[in-house]
């Protein structure tokens, strides 16, 4: 199969039809009138969903992945080259079409959005869009840097789009800084590994990383490119961006930072340790220190998130604690760890986009996102409350939705690694962010518990003065809101009862940690020798149990809070010793851009001293 | 968090990280070294496609889907700071009920604007049209000639300068300039069936019409980025000359 | 010498660093976070020198030689400044309307997001 | 000779790096932003790297400078 066939030229296509469209819209935006941009830029992502299917459908018949080597640079005989790759294997171009579906599915929510758009938001939408997928499909680790950028650029702009509310100027800003000095950090390891091999295609790194083998410079040079990847992915204690961003971000740009955008720094730290840094740097450091961080990452979003009232700030906060998850499921380095990670994002990218649209929904119907302001208010709709409730459970991984079986495939493998405790992790943050989402839905829809007695804006950020994003409140929801959220809920539910995409996920998973056959495909175009097992991607009873478990959790964590008041004053006065660390930790997260900027390098060091201390 | 507690925790960690950064950088090749692979590679590239300046070569052929997402991240910024400072309703209120302005300045600094401007704007072409023989090129030359535009308002004449510049042509200049990087990496699929290939004849080393692709992708680049950078210099100037002096729209 | 271009890169970044947390003006906060980054230029084109050589483009003088610094990292430097220049022209653009919003850009008195 | 010069330029560019940081006031800063991007264009030419210092001198110079002194002007303005 010679590497430019037609499929091959796909790549390419996907990441530059919306920038086309973008220019394209930018151009004739004003003088068309809205719908029709609202409707280019919507079917413009579902295109390049359907271009993505097409390179992952091909990828079985390309032994995995499909290649290209752009501008016609192919490697030479020594297995050299001058030119960019971008690779599409099955972690890739699934990735590929989740992104371009999420983004298809909030331009549809966001039809009825900002009367005030001045023709920039859908072209915006797209620039990231194409950053997006270019991040995903890229095989070159200075072109992985420009798509982050290109990613960040539009995200920023996109995160400050509602200009008249001051916090979501603030948080862009915050999220702007944080995130660029991490790309920084991030170059100046591209920059070091460079010097050493001379390189910067990943296939091609990979076997002079290996031949320059372990030393300090290659610590260094993984710890600092991982700054970048680690920044998006909010890993604690470089998570501080996160909720300022997601908190004030339109809806539809919610969407897209939980639901995949932050995972797609897990999936470049992944990516980038196991093609090229795998071979120098020994598994027991990497698991050490991805552990530590992710149980950290785990507990501290858990519990910020169940300390909330903004409901989308208590939304990004759960997406600190799931992602915690995945970096714990990623550091099994193994291809069950790895599958259940992925299918865990899967699934977890419909449950969280489907509440944020739900949470969109309440802001533009209510005129605030404070859950305790809202008590009782949306005690005459019908139909939400429920798909509020079907969303909680499919964050608490309740079987049988996907994330119940990702999160059961990623506890098997810790079981396997030998980390007996983890599972019980899984079991924790999973029950305790699902148990804040649905104590607000029980709040806001069914008017539970007991009437919140004070209202005051005491020490933190409450959302009731959040601006809506449509003009005026909505009188009633219209279908293009409603429809993407069943479809995400629907999505979820699929990838847990549909054999089939659990053992697609597998195999993608099984073929990603084969960096020997991602090198000598990408550069000699020949496959590597297959791996022995593909992971068992079937529910276990253990598994069912512990997410039953989740779920039951969950519901009593929900009705704990709505009913803490009726405790006896003992016990509420026991629970309340638990106030000072909390005030600790939530004092942390000030909003000050200079305290997030020295967390970036504690960070860092930590991240350094996990690492380098092992191996040393 | 107190001034006293974010200087400690920026000291600790920033501490930890230079004992990183010093124990992981004394293993790189010494300064100035002869290891240069990617170099070697490059520069016969570059030669084998007739592009006298390397640089380019790598830019605009070698490595073009990196301009192609360097442009790409300029387009985008460029709507987000329209985005970002769109006039708000008060604001649109207040200029159209007058105001605006020029700000005064020295008789000698409008000198220097006279004399600048057309230097700048000379250099500008002449460093687009010649990035493939010589340093420069679109982004060098776009950002001169942009930036040389906006010397008038040293110059005092800001009424000049936005007659001057009727954002929306460059904002479609713009467009042009970022399609025609899209059409000619879709020319070569259909030329030679690799996105982005260098189609056009390479010419020979060092004349005018040499390097094929890469002059062309060089004006294209031009073009966007001399449109781009007025058209984001003329929001930041909206902001600060014709909004900045009305009363604040401060909720 | 055998390490100094490579410390200097590294001290710009970290001060760059310093910059921001010492602010007191998000205006100051978005040129410090551009002096971090010009620490990325320095060690990319340090990376790249060669000592004697020339810079990578011919002509009539300079036949084509291999005797030059790395123009690859050039180009690297190149695509970093064009993402310096507009990641500081959108920020310096919120900063605007921070300004305009909150009546003050310093941080320490900007305090709409907390817990 | 050669070293000479180039540690000299980067001990300049380190300390007028430095200078910005240290500069508390954002006008001030604007000149002395401007200032360190002619230290960094000398530094790149010394390096052999005429096409990026002409992009740091065009983008370092005068685009950034310009546009930190008309945020600077909005803000005050904002504050009237």
């Amino acid at each position: 199969m010679p590497f430019s066939s037609g499929v091959a030229n796909l790549l390419p296509v996907i990441v530059v039809v919306p920038i086309a469209m973008a220019a394209l819209m930018v151009s004739i935006g004003p003088y068309v009138p809205r719908v029709l941009t609202d409707v280019m830029a919507t079917m413009t992502a579902a295109g390049v969903a359907a271009l993505a299917a097409v390179v992952a459908a091909n990828t079985e018949g390309h032994r995995g992945r499909v290649v290209s080597w752009l501008a016609g640079w192919k490697p030479t005989k020594g297995g050299s080259s001058v030119g960019l790759v971008l690779v599409g294997d099955r972690m890739s171009a699934g990735l590929a079409v989740l992104i371009a579906v999420l983004m298809a599915l909030a331009m549809l929510f966001g039809w009825k959005y900002f009367d005030d758009i001045g023709g920039h938001f859908h072209p915006l939408m797209l620039m990231f869009l194409a950053g997006m997928e270019g991040f995903a499909l890229s095989g070159d680790i200075f072109n992985m840097f420009v798509f982050f950028e290109l990613m960040g650029a539009a995200a920023y702009a996109l995160t400050g789009f509602k200009t008249e509310d001051p916090s979501s100027l603030q948080g862009s800003l915050n999220f702007g800084v944080i995130n660029s000095l991490g790309a920084y950090f991030s170059l100046t390891g591209i920059g070091i590994l460079y010097a050493v091999t001379g390189n910067l295609q990943l296939p091609l790194l990979a076997k002079s990383v290996d031949e320059h083998g372990l030393s300090a410079l290659v610590v260094l040079a993984f710890v600092f490119i991982m700054a970048g990847f680690l920044v998006k992915a909010a890993m604690v204690p470089l998570h501080f961006w996160l909720a300022d961003a997601h908190a004030v971000a339109p809806t539809p740009v919610c969407v897209l930072f939980s639901g995949v955008m932050v995972e797609l720094g897990v999936y470049g730290v992944a990516r980038v340790y196991w093609v090229v840094f795998e071979g120098a740097i020994p598994h027991h450091a990497i698991r050490g220190a991805f552990v530590v961080l992710g149980t950290l990452t785990a507990v501290v979003g858990s519990v910020m998130c169940f300390c909330q009232r903004h409901v989308k700030r208590l939304l990004a906060y759960s997406t600190v604690g799931h992602v915690g998850l995945f970096l714990v499921a990623f550091a099994m380095l193994d291809d069950g760890g790895t599958a259940g990670a992925a299918l865990y994002v899967l699934g977890h990218a419909g449950a969280k986009s489907a509440l944020f649209l739900l949470a969109g929904i309440v802001l533009n119907r209510y005129g605030s996102v404070d859950e305790k302001e809202l008590f009782g208010r949306g005690k005459q709709a019908r139909f939400l409350p429920w798909l509020w409730v079907l969303g909680g459970l499919a964050l608490a991984a309740c079987p049988p939705f996907g994330t119940g079986l990702g999160k059961d495939i990623a506890e098997s493998a810790t079981l396997k690694a030998g980390y007996e405790w983890l599972p019980a992790l899984f079991v924790l943050v999973s029950a305790v962010t699902a148990g804040a989402v649905l104590r607000a839905a029980l709040r806001i829809y069914f008017g539970l518990g007991d009437r919140p007695a004070e209202l005051s804006q005491s020490e933190s950020t409450s959302g009731s003065e959040e601006e809506p994003e449509v003009g005026g409140t909505l009188a009633k929801v219209p279908l293009t809101m409603q429809i993407p959220i069943v479809v995400l809920l629907g999505g979820s539910l699929a990838l847990g009862v549909a054999p089939g995409l659990a053992e697609a996920v597998g195999k993608a998973a099984h073929e990603f940690i084969d960096r020997g056959g991602y090198a000598s495909q990408a550069v000699t175009n020949t496959a590597g020798a297959p791996l022995p097992h593909v992971p068992d991607m079937h529910w276990t009873t253990l598994g069912v149990v512990l997410g039953l478990a989740s779920a039951a959790l969950a519901v009593g964590f929900a009705f704990l809070a709505l009913y803490a008041q009726r405790f006896p004053a003992a016990i509420r006065r026991g629970a309340a010793t638990l106030g000072g660390p909390l005030r600790v930790v939530r004092r942390a997260h000030s909003g000050h851009i200079g305290d997030y900027v020295a967390w970036l390098l504690v960070g860092l060091a930590l991240l350094g001293a996990l690492v380098g201390v092992p191996v040393r | 968090m107190t001034r006293a507690s974010r200087y400690l925790l920026f000291f600790v960690g920033g501490g930890l990280v230079v004992v990183l950064y010093v124990w992981g950088v004394v293993g790189l090749p010494t300064f100035g070294s002869t290891h240069h692979p990617y170099r070697d590679r490059a520069v016969s590239a570059s030669v084998a496609h007739q592009t006298a300046n390397v640089v380019s070569s790598v830019n605009f052929d070698q490595r073009s889907l990196d301009t192609l997402g360097e442009e790409s991240i300029f387009f985008a910024s460029v709507i987000g700071a329209a985005a970002l400072l769109r006039p708000s309703k008060q604001e649109r209120e207040a200029s159209e009920a007058g105001s605006g302005g020029g700000g005064h300045v020295m008789a000698s600094t409008r000198f220097i604007g006279y004399v600048v401007f057309p230097l700048t704007l000379l250099v500008g072409f002449d460093v687009v049209a010649h990035g493939h023989l010589t340093p420069g090129g679109g982004f060098q030359g776009g950002v001169i000639l942009a930036t040389g535009l906006h010397v008038m308002y040293v110059s005092g004449k800001y009424e000049a300068l936005r007659k001057l510049r009727p954002v929306t042509a460059f904002e479609h200049g713009e467009v042009v300039g970022a399609l025609a990087f899209a059409g000619l990496g879709f020319a070569g699929v259909g030329v030679s069936g690799s996105f982005l290939a260098n189609v056009l004849p390479f010419g020979s080393l060092g004349s005018f019409l040499s390097s094929g692709a890469v002059e062309v992708l060089n004006v294209a680049v031009g073009v966007e980025i001399t449109c781009g950078v007025i058209v984001l210099l003329s929001h930041f100037f909206e902001q600060a000359m014709e909004f900045g002096h009305g009363k604040a729209a401060k909720r | 010498m055998r390490y100094y271009p490579y410390f200097v890169a590294g001290w710009l970044l970290l001060i760059g660093c310093f910059g921001i947390v010492r602010s007191r003006n998000l205006v100051h906060a978005v040129v410090s976070l551009a002096v971090a980054q010009a620490g990325t230029y320095v060690l990319l084109l340090s990376v790249g020198y060669q000592r004697g050589a020339t810079a990578p483009v011919f002509g009539s003088t300079q036949k084509p030689n291999l005797n030059v610094v790395d123009p690859v990292v050039q180009a690297l430097t190149l695509t970093d400044i064009v993402v310096s220049a507009t990641v500081t022209a959108l920020l310096l653009a919120l900063a605007m309307q921070i300004a305009k919003r909150h009546g003050t850009v310093d941080p320490d008195q900007l305090s709409t997001l907390e817990g | 000779m050669n070293d000479l010069v180039l540690v000299v330029l980067l001990t300049l560019v380190a300390a007028a790096g430095t200078a910005v940081v240290m500069t508390n006031a954002p006008e001030r800063q604007a000149v002395t932003y401007a200032f360190f991007g002619v230290t960094l264009t000398l530094l790149f030419l010394a390096l052999q790297a005429p096409d990026v210092a002409l992009s740091q001198l065009a983008v370092g110079t005068a685009f950034v400078p310009l546009m930190v002194m008309l945020a600077i002007r909005k803000i005050r303005g904002g504050r009237q």
